[in-house]
């Protein structure tokens, strides 16, 4: 029911891709910060954020990807946010991340 | 006119966020909105609920969500006997929060009596 | 050791009874039961609800559910303010539902003391 | 999140198959009942209660069932109940309805 929070990881050659599944929240946020900070840290490419599984996040978890977005442009690297649901795609209009980050569907 | 009323009393935890969450889809769902919805509804509480754990009590253990079931709209009341978290909501630097909480409901009022710390609804129609 | 409380406050309607299964299997989840369990938590927990809402009150709008977490257990209390309901668990005649709370909990408690009307348990250990 | 009942219905040569997904509960089992008793009286057949998608039934739930089987006696019929999940077949053993309908896998 209450769907935690899982992050899988996965190295191509020209980008990782990172496919974050069930829900960030005020709990399961502080999971999500470590493990994004620590491949942004530890990974040479761009990053993909694969959003298919997620079924849901609030700003603590919106916080998080434009800090993981600072932390990845002082590393010259790119953030791309894929298959967003269309509600959580609505929550990034509305604060207008979705122009501080490249959304594909 | 129907009026019915749910509570839903949760400790000053980031753990018990995900049962306002459930609780609220049960609710919101009683009163007839769709999914896409229900979301919008469920996130705009857990916005409050993030603001209320994060600020935290000194006196009070717990808050209370009070759920307003109407013919035509839900309403959502946190309340605290704590009456100094009055002014957690009118701080700045909490941007993302309130933004997503004013595109999602419909009205928020941003209470000063007793115990009520915020209000918030959903009206039906238009969901229809 | 940990001992937080979650309360939910209900009408005595039978499309009520949902959210009572919603927010315990929050609860449940929280506490650290698996699945199965969390399923038998929520049957028990809705058989007290319809039973409560089936035999109605004259007196009061609402009953509550008050869910105390520990490290080890939930334990699920049902309270109302009219006194009278205190009657409703030890009739006859609903076997059904008195078969499943006492074979799916561990302990159940018909009480007598103030608005408390049951109290039942579920233990964490040997579920994990 | 809170799945409501759906009842289908599938008339075969030699039996009723009603297909119940979602949740049987105080609030949804009274069009249980109507809807089950109308097929068993409609219906010259034997009964099929396929249980695959049903995700929650208490004991208002049960009691139909029962209710249902004499019903059928009655007229005759048999009702056998299939693809119980783990949960609900726990259910039937504990009330010991498993002994009064026909369970199949
Ligand atoms: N609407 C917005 N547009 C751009 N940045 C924002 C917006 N709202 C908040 N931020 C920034 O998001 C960042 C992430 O915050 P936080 O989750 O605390 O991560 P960190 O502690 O690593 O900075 C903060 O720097 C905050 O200023
Ligand atoms: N453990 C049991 N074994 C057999 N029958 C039972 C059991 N518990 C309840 N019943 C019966 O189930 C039937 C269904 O009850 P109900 O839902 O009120 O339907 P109806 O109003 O059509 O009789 C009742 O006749 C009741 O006596």
């Amino acid at each position: 029911m209450s769907s935690e929070l899982k992050i899988r990881e996965e190295q191509l050659s020209d980008s990782m891709t990172v496919y974050i599944s069930g829900e960030v929240d005020i709990y399961t946020s502080q999971a999500l910060k470590d493990k994004l900070y620590e491949i942004i840290d530890s990974t040479p490419t761009d990053l993909v954020i694969d959003c298919r599984e997620l079924k849901y996040i609030d700003s603590t978890g919106l916080g998080i990807f434009v800090g993981a977005l600072k932390k990845a442009k002082q590393r010259e690297k790119k953030i791309c946010i894929s298959n967003l649901k269309e509600n959580i795609k609505k929550l990034f209009i509305i604060t207008g991340l979705d122009k501080l980050f490249i959304i594909k569907e | 006119m129907k009026c019915e009323s749910v509570e839903l009393v949760l400790p000053f935890k980031a753990e018990y966020v995900s049962i306002a969450r459930l609780t609220a889809s049960g609710v919101a769902s009683r009163v007839g909105f769709d999914i896409d919805t229900i979301e919008d509804i469920k996130v705009s509480i857990s916005e409050v609920c993030n603001k209320l754990v994060s600020t935290g009590s000194q006196s009070a253990e717990n808050y209370r969500i009070v759920f307003k079931v109407s013919d035509t709209a839900l309403n959502v009341t946190f309340q605290c006997e704590d009456h100094s978290l009055k002014s957690v909501f009118d701080q700045n630097g909490d941007e993302l929060g309130i933004s997503i909480i004013t595109a999602l409901m419909d009205d928020i009022e941003f209470c000063g009596c007793g115990s009520n710390l915020l209000s918030m609804s959903k009206k039906l129609e238009g969901n229809i």
